[in-house]
């Protein structure tokens, strides 16, 4: 399935704003941190969290093709 | 109570009148700025970026939090967006109560849990010419990253 | 640093950016209001009084020791005396640091030191007529004064 | 010798803002107290604090026949 996942700041600097994976069905969180490290070419980038139709999840939870999923690197508002 | 994320200059001022009430007995504002120096480094401006309609979700998950918790509903913050220069406020926090210690509490509520959890970046542009990502989890000098991808 | 016991009206947008830095990434604001009930009373109005020299010695005293404790030469409080009508300031605290957590302490350190020392003293107007002088040293209802002469 | 006492709040309303003490010399402020309460008559006024040239006091605080001696009720500023 395509997931399309939405990136800010640093990982949005290395892959862009905006990047789709192609994932199998049943596919979680981690394998989408796992496939975006796999293009990742060494990079250093800091550990995000991932937000899931704009909710935190887990790297457990499951992701569907319909889903909004978004890389959340570390948050510094205030 | 009331959250925003908007991209023109904030108004403490505003903001302090619109938690004013004749049954609060303390009011309190909380000003966040763009300041000289961060860890150790001349700063000249910060551009705030934000995943902003999970930015204003989490922003008012957290007033709603703040108001259930200390028992006002007089509480509004407004998170601004863009490119700042010194001194601008990037965050105002407004809360009364008749309590001045349930005031102080939900002001301290609500900027620790958008420092935790409210999806906004920023990334500062030092005098020396470079801009960087202010990462606080990295406990390391800003420009050494030391988190590799999971 | 500067404080001041006033007879005018008090103007916390003035203070706050009185305390304004470039050099500080938070500003704090802590405004006392008169509220419409207190111990289960309804409140009209206040009149606060002082001893004024001493308040000043003694107000000027606290907001040294913040700035020491604290770090931050920017700390700023005014309060009024006179007559206040119902949600107006009798104390503005303003509070400028680098650091947010020191900024909010000092906030409180001022406010928690000024209610315990500084002579001033408010008696308030109830809507049934009556008039009296605040004690938050006793623990009962307003109206059963309990402690004697020394 | 003759002591100026100031008094605020509720025991300004009892004794008036100012009232002058005869105290042997050597007094205290213990002794300001003791000769105030002696005046109260069986009023009821909040334990005061003591204030002598606009400083606290203690109890065994000398009291000259030039301080500025202040009885300073429950304080309920801010």
């Amino acid at each position: 399935m395509a997931v399309t996942v939405l990136l800010f700041a640093s990982w949005a600097d290395a892959f862009g704003p905006r990047v789709e994976l192609d994932l199998p069905a049943g596919s979680r969180v981690q394998d989408v941190l796992d496939s975006l490290a796999a293009r990742a070419a060494g990079r250093t980038l800091p550990a995000p969290m991932v937000a899931v139709n704009q909710r935190y999840a887990r790297p457990e939870t499951p992701v569907a093709a319909s889903d909004e999923v978004a890389i959340i690197p570390p948050v510094a508002g205030g | 109570m009331r959250s925003a994320i908007v991209d023109h200059v904030l108004d403490p001022t505003a903001l302090l009148a619109e938690v004013a009430s004749a049954d609060s007995g303390a009011s309190t504002l909380f000003v966040g700025t763009v300041r000289r120096v961060n860890d150790g480094r001349e700063v000249l401006g910060i551009d705030y970026s934000a995943y902003t309609p999970m930015a204003e979700s989490e922003l008012a998950a957290v007033v709603a939090e703040a108001a259930e918790r200390f028992g006002t509903a007089h509480v509004v913050v407004e998170h601004r967006l863009g490119t700042l220069a010194l001194g601008e406020a990037s965050i105002v926090i407004a809360v009364s109560h008749a309590r001045r210690a349930s005031a102080m509490g939900a002001q301290k509520y609500v900027i620790e849990q958008v420092k935790a959890r409210v999806p906004i970046w920023k990334r500062e542009h030092y005098a020396d010419g470079t801009r960087e990502w202010v990462d606080p989890t990295r406990a390391t000098p800003a420009g050494t990253p030391v988190a590799g991808l999971p």
